[in-house]
């Protein structure tokens, strides 16, 4: 019976996503929200079962690999589901609010956000290649529809843009799949496992070039990163939250585990492959800051951190050899997914009461919304990494990792790296801090806002912070079920 | 300038990958005897089929989720209900519109052959499904059937249906025998032919939702 | 949890939950909030009373909790932390009194309140810390709670005060960050330790001593942006465009002696003194610290700004602390921890006197003081004894931290460091004097820039502005003449260094 | 060489030939265009290469139906997308570069 | 070289050719019919490769339906271009 808890988190947001659809437009909050509730529970259910008796394997279908397809879960996986089931709560239950009664944009949230999480947790569960290729599609595909959901030209360009982007990522990663099976017969990561080894035949090198690039593309990874600003910028604020926390730590998942699994033994024998995506994600952290520093509209601000933060991701592929660096993606994962989500609700609340979308027109912010701006600024402090936040126990893990390795190249990038976030981050702050005379012409005038956006904004956030005084369970769980 | 880095990139790719795939030596392992051998129990007896909807039917059923989800994409994207594009039917042909009506119920006979052959030689749901929706798009090309709007609940709950069904009886399943979509042998066949059948009528559609509810949208640039 | 685990975590909360119940409350809810602050303010002194005699009976305060494995939050209570937290918490109540009385009426009281509360409980957190993993937490977490109060006026100029301390602050953090990691890594911990954890560490030979000092260098350059050392203090001054309350906590009581306590922990407990020593590390530490001593005091001679005469005065007067860090041997020990807390009760004195004179008449500017001692006699009166104690005038706070330092420097064989504190005495006078010469002989001007308030009989002042800073004027003279008793904080400094030394004190 | 092997490599050229279209193109009808040629290309080397010593292998096959319904999910919202662009703003292209404002 | 290798590749080859001209021709109407061409001979490919089932959903999705979603969605743009023009 303990078994089923895995999949019943792929059946229930498939189910009910279906009947908000068969409900009708802007229908289904009602169901989703308990549903979510569920979730989590299920979510918790299994991290207990995991930790207790180890990974957990399911054979669908019972045929079990290669001929039927496995799901599994180990450390990593559930680590995963926790991410996501955690944050979809409270962002369904500020969706709820955000998307009044018949508001276009929402009409058809609810079907594809659940469409979305199922595809999600059928990525972290699944242990075939194949269905892989199928849950990547399918979260790819509902992004890109949430994104362009009755959304003016400017959106329908962005998804238009992120739509080929992952179209070219799991392209490749479809071929790849392809090779592989081409030369071993089979698409099961648990039967693949043993059998490649720095010996295969060049086709398997191919084919983990192919997957690196297609899911560096679904990642965004600098020089990949051009369709996630218009994309994350341009949706409406529940959706901005829920791609820049979830949707694009799937992919670094996946390139995760397939470094780690399958093709560890590739990656073991050419050191230096690290260092590709760790460069990248250099990259990304000086451009992405560098963009949010300077960026104008808000939201455009946040989603430029979120290609400087997912560089983060990428730095701890170098140091894969040791276990630090796995808990150091983890816990960075976690650190973003929280804070980010919680800045975009934030950000919404900003742009609903403001009616603006301006770094500059948030003067007076902090005393009108005092509860959003300590939102916005917990968030903040997580992704500066300072203490006490995820951001901070990510960054000392990794540094700690870096040093213990003798990387000392990404332990700086990561200080520096620090240094920029807070520029961007107290821009914003310095911004809401800024008293305006209420009689100013130029005042900016506050429309009231629903409380509850305002409160699940400061629980994400607070749970950001909090995460940043006991990581010692999650990283427990980690350490379950890191190297396949 | 992007092309002067992606043509050549592209053509030494192809090159080397066909290289590679030219040499490239037997797999270690082969499906194929598995197929075979665990076909009787799957309740088909077409192995495409036994793999679609037995042994990988887990694929099946998300892949049928991707269709579903683009078909609300579409519905999502196309923007709010207006009142103004009312799709007019075109005063065709009427050559063409005896056509159409002489083409239904074969096209119609059609899928149902498909959807029972499937079971022992090529055909399923899938064509079978896709089969109907050319149905439609025929009737839609004839100026018989007008493009869809906003779909009302009985079109959502054909379109969800299939979709519902597979999960419903996955579901089931995995309650019953602790293994989602693990069909007893016993009741297989039965329980894909029902399944299937779902599948061909929400498939149908959805594919002709596709194209009918893009189509009707003809109005020019606002 | 024994009681002993839950005294420190009670000391924190005894501020940190008021601070977090306050954020929730209406501006106007004056009464409630004051009442808040003020029960948490006393309940803290208690606990700290109860500290202090549990210490110096000998008994162990300690709490430990994981945040990852492997990396531990340690609170202690020991000696030391106990200095500076009794100097804090008292001058918490006395700032959060004249914060009262100085904030009437204005914007945003219970966002002020808050971080006003998470910033002393951040002050702490750093005296509490067990290692330096939690110091950092704390550390950091003062600069976060600090910045909103920085810029509380919300306007551009405050702005940009706030992003210098900002830039400076998280700049020095980070350094300090690296250090810390790096320590841990070799380590596997980084808890503090009478006489250091490093020694074992070199004589193994598995790590070289110049890793030690570039170690050694991180860490004192990321806490000595606090404490303002030169050349890392170019946020100071800027940081003056806070309210008065505000520049009186960041000078006298949290951040600048954040940044010299660390100082204090990485060389005694981290290095050790005598491995310290042995390193050639306390040398470099003495001339940085004369260098920013003079130099401070070169600096304020020239600033006709007040509040920013008093902030490079800061500067010049927390390197004390350092110099006497850096004297190798007890009685320079016992000279920089004493004038930890001299310093302070001195300092914030002067800064609620500026703040009076800004609030009541709106003098901001030295060369607008002609004659304000007649105004404002009892103010003045308390800026001149603190004057006076900077100065080192005898009967004073003041003296008894010179005498100290003057012999520990003698004991050390460092003579030129005697010159310096001469030096300084002398430029500190320079820069004072003419203030208190100014504002007690001078003809007062017709009209004062800006008066908002008037006098009420034999109070110049709002009394809750008043009584502070008669307060601390009186306790400069009290610690200078009563040194002798039990309780003084030189008594104390002198436990400590018993600790630290052993029986060499005389 | 056998058919399976033949039609794998024509697969590898439709995929490059596609995928570079999907970059390269300025066109979204031909982006689209170009996105079926890549994955029919990856369809063929799927199967081609698993028949590569003649026999057919349902497994492959059953993957590349479930491939081809994804294909034609994503054309069609690619679709939506374009003609829903087209009708807002009459165009047919997307802008050079991404405007940030 | 036996019957059926060269009618694969002449299979081959049409298919690269008729891939590259949907791609490479001018007009979109033409590059449209040789996509549906390309969809054709992709049915006639597939079986070639014995997948029958594939063929067939080739035939019927890959070709028909995508080919009539492409051509509606031409016939639609072109007719508002030419309504756009007619109003100029």
């Amino acid at each position: 019976m303990m078994i089923d808890l895995a999949v019943w988190l792929i059946l229930l947001p498939l189910i009910w996503a279906s009947l908000a659809f068969m409900a009708g437009p802007g229908r289904g909050a009602r169901l989703a929200i308990p549903a979510l509730g569920l979730q989590l529970l299920l979510v918790l259910l299994l991290a207990g079962t995991v930790s207790e008796s180890g990974a957990i394997g399911l054979a669908v279908g019972g045929w079990g690999a290669p001929l039927g397809i496995d799901l599994a879960a180990d450390g990593l996986s559930v680590a995963m589901l926790l991410l996501t089931q955690v944050i979809a709560l409270p962002l369904a239950i500020y969706a709820r609010s955000y998307f009044q009664v018949k508001a276009p944009e929402g009409r058809y949230f609810w079907p594809l956000c659940g469409f979305l999480l199922a595809g999600l947790n059928g990525l972290y569960l699944s242990a075939d290649l194949f269905n892989l290729y199928v849950t990547l599609e399918l979260v790819g595909l509902a992004a890109v529809a949430l994104v362009a959901a009755d959304g003016g030209s400017r959106q329908l360009v962005a998804a238009l843009r992120y739509l080929f982007a992952t179209l070219l990522g799991s392209g490749s990663y479809l071929l790849a799949v392809a090779l592989i099976y081409a030369a071993y017969g089979t698409v099961s990561m648990a039967t693949l496992a043993p059998v490649i080894t720095a010996e295969a035949p060049f086709v398997v090198w191919l084919a983990g070039g192919l997957m690196l690039v297609g899911l560096m593309i679904k990642t965004a990874l600098f020089p990949f990163h051009f369709w996630l600003p218009p994309a994350h910028g341009g949706a409406s604020a529940p959706v901005s939250a829920l791609l820049s926390a979830l949707v694009v730590k799937a992919s670094f998942y996946l390139l995760l585990r397939l470094w780690l699994g399958p093709f560890a033994g590739l990656t073991a024998s050419a050191g230096l492959l690290g260092w590709l995506p760790a460069t990248l994600g250099a990259l990304a952290i000086f451009w992405g800051s560098c963009q949010a520093i300077r960026a104008q509209r808000i939201k455009m601000l946040i989603a430029y951190s979120t290609v400087a933060q997912l560089g983060y991701l990428f730095l701890i592929f170098p140091l894969l050899t040791s276990e630090a660096a796995l808990r150091a993606g983890i816990m960075q994962a976690f650190a973003h997914g929280l804070a980010k989500a919680a800045m975009f609700m934030a950000a919404g609340v900003l742009i609903k009461a403001t009616g603006q979308d301006r770094v500059d027109s948030l003067a007076g912010a902090a005393q009108q919304l005092p509860l959003t701006m300590f939102a916005f600024g917990l968030a903040g402090v997580t992704l500066t990494g300072l203490p006490p936040s995820a951001g901070f126990l990510a960054k000392w893990l990794l540094i700690e990792a870096a040093i213990g390795q003798g990387a000392w190249s990404i332990a700086v990038v990561v200080l520096v790296g620090g240094l920029l976030a807070a520029g961007y981050v107290f821009r914003v702050l310095r911004q809401g801090f800024l008293l305006v005379p209420a009689i100013a012409a130029d005042a900016p005038s506050f429309h009231p806002v629903p409380r509850t956006l305002e409160w699940m904004a400061l629980l994400l956030a607070a749970a950001s912070a909090l995460l940043g005084l006991r990581g010692v369970e999650l990283m427990e769980l980690v350490a379950l079920g890191g190297a396949a | 300038m992007k092309r002067l880095v992606v043509i050549p990139a592209a053509l030494f790719f192809v090159l080397v990958l066909i290289l590679a795939l030219v040499d490239l030596a037997p797999p270690a392992f082969d499906l194929r005897p598995l197929v075979a051998e665990n076909l009787a129990s799957s309740g088909v007896a077409h192995p495409v089929t036994a793999v679609l909807l037995n042994y990988r039917a887990y694929d099946t059923l998300l892949e049928i989720g991707v269709l579903l989800l683009a078909l609300m994409a579409i519905l999502a994207v196309s923007g709010s209900p207006r009142t103004t594009s009312n799709t007019s039917l075109s005063a065709s042909d009427p050559l063409l519109a005896m056509l159409g009506r002489i083409a239904a119920p074969v096209m119609v006979v059609v899928a149902v052959y498909l959807l029972w052959a499937g079971t022992s030689r090529p055909g399923g749901a899938f064509q079978a499904g896709a089969v109907l929706a050319a149905l439609a798009v025929l009737l839609h090309l004839t100026g018989l059937l007008a493009g869809w709007q906003q779909p009302g609940v009985r079109l959502r709950w054909g379109l969800a249906g299939g979709f519902l069904l597979f999960l419903s009886v996955g579901a089931l399943l995995l309650l019953v025998e602790g293994e989602l979509l693990r069909y007893p042998p016993a009741h297989a066949g039965v329980l894909i032919l029902l399944i299937e059948s779902g599948l061909t009528l929400s498939l149908g559609l959805i594919l002709a939702g596709l194209f009918l509810f893009l189509s009707h949208d003809q109005g020019g640039p606002r | 949890m024994t009681l002993n685990e839950a005294l420190p975590l009670a000391v924190l909360a005894s501020s940190l939950l008021p601070g977090l119940v306050i954020f929730l409350l209406p501006d106007a809810w004056t009464g409630k909030r004051t009442a808040l602050n003020l029960l948490g303010a006393f309940t803290k002194l208690v606990l700290i009373v109860i500290l202090l005699v549990g210490v110096h009976g000998g008994a162990d305060y300690d709490f430990h909790y994981a945040v990852l494995p492997g990396l531990d939050l340690v609170f202690k209570v020991d000696a030391l932390g106990l200095l500076f937290m009794s100097l804090s918490a008292i001058l918490w109540l006395l700032t959060t009194l004249y914060a009262i009385g100085y904030l009437e009426e204005s914007p945003q009281r219970s966002r002020f309140f808050g971080f006003f509360s998470l910033c002393v409980t951040a002050t702490m957190g750093i005296a509490m810390a067990g290692n330096l993993f939690t110091f950092f937490i704390f550390y950091e977490l003062l600069t976060l709670s600090t910045f909103p109060l920085v810029v509380h006026r919300g306007t551009d100029k405050a702005m940009n005060g706030g992003t210098v301390y900002l830039v400076y602050t998280l700049t020095g953090g980070a350094l300090l960050l690296i250090g810390i990691i790096w320590l841990h890594q070799l380590l596997g911990h980084s808890d503090f330790a009478h006489a250091g954890i490093m020694a074992d560490l070199e004589a193994t030979g598995a790590i070289s001593g110049g890793q030690l000092k570039m170690i050694f260098l991180l860490l004192i350059t990321g806490v000595g942006v606090k404490a303002a050392i030169v050349p890392l203090h170019g946020w100071l001054p800027q940081a003056m465009v806070a309210p008065a309350p505000v520049s009186a906590l960041l000078h006298a009581v949290a951040v600048v002696k954040a940044g010299a306590f660390g100082i204090i922990r990485i060389v005694y407990e981290i290095y050790g003194i005598e491995f310290a020593q042995s390193l050639e590390l306390l040398l470099p530490l003495a001339v940085v610290a004369a260098v920013t001593i003079i130099w401070g005091s070169l600096k304020a001679f020239f600033q006709d700004d007040l509040k920013k005469r008093l902030a490079f005065s800061t500067i010049s007067q927390v390197s004390y602390i350092v110099l006497g860090v850096a004297l190798f041997g007890p009685l320079g020990t016992i000279g920089g921890l004493v004038h930890l807390v001299h310093q302070g009760i001195m300092k914030i004195t002067l800064f609620f006197c500026a703040g009076n004179y800004a609030e009541t008449l709106g003098i901001h500017k030295v060369s607008e003081m002609n004659g304000v001692g007649r105004r404002m006699p009892l103010t003045t009166l308390a800026f001149t004894i603190a004057a006076l104690g900077m100065m080192g005038a005898p009967f004073t706070a003041g003296a008894i931290s010179k005498i100290w330092l003057i012999e520990g420097a003698r004991a050390a064989d460092m003579d030129w460091a005697i010159w310096v504190l001469w030096t300084s005495s002398l430029l500190n006078a320079a820069y004072f004097l003419p203030i208190v010469w100014r504002s007690v002989f001078f003809r007062a001007p017709l009209a004062w820039p800006a008066e908002h308030l008037s006098r009420y009989g034999w109070r110049e002042t709002a009394w809750l502005l008043l009584l502070p800073p008669l307060v601390t004027a009186a306790a400069t003279l009290v610690t200078g003449i009563f040194v002798t008793s039990a309780f003084s904080p030189l008594a104390w400094a002198q436990f400590i260094a018993q600790q630290e030394y052993g029986p060499l004190v005389p | 060489m056998t058919s399976g092997l033949l039609f794998a490599c024509v697969g590898a050229g439709l995929f490059v030939m596609g995928g570079s279209g999907v970059l390269l193109l300025k066109h979204l009808l031909r982006r689209i265009l170009a996105f079926n040629l890549m994955g029919s290309g990856a369809f063929l080397v799927l199967v081609g290469m698993a028949q590569r010593h003649g026999i057919a292998d349902p497994v492959t096959q059953a993957m590349v139906l479930t491939g081809i319904v994804v294909a034609v999910a994503a054309t069609a919202l690619a679709l939506a997308l374009v003609r829903h662009l087209y009708r807002l703003s009459g165009k047919l292209e997307l802008p050079e570069a991404a405007d940030d404002d | 070289m036996s019957l059926g290798l060269s009618f694969d590749l002449l299979l081959g080859a049409s298919l690269l050719w008729s891939g590259w001209r949907a791609l490479s021709t001018p007009r979109l109407d033409r590059a449209l019919v040789l996509f549906i061409v390309f969809g054709l001979l992709m049915t006639l490919t597939w079986a070639r490769l014995a997948a029958p089932d594939i063929a067939l959903a080739e035939a019927a999705i890959g070709a028909g339906l995508t080919g009539a979603l492409l051509l509606d969605a031409y016939g639609v743009l072109q007719a508002k271009r030419l309504a756009a023009e007619a109003r100029k």
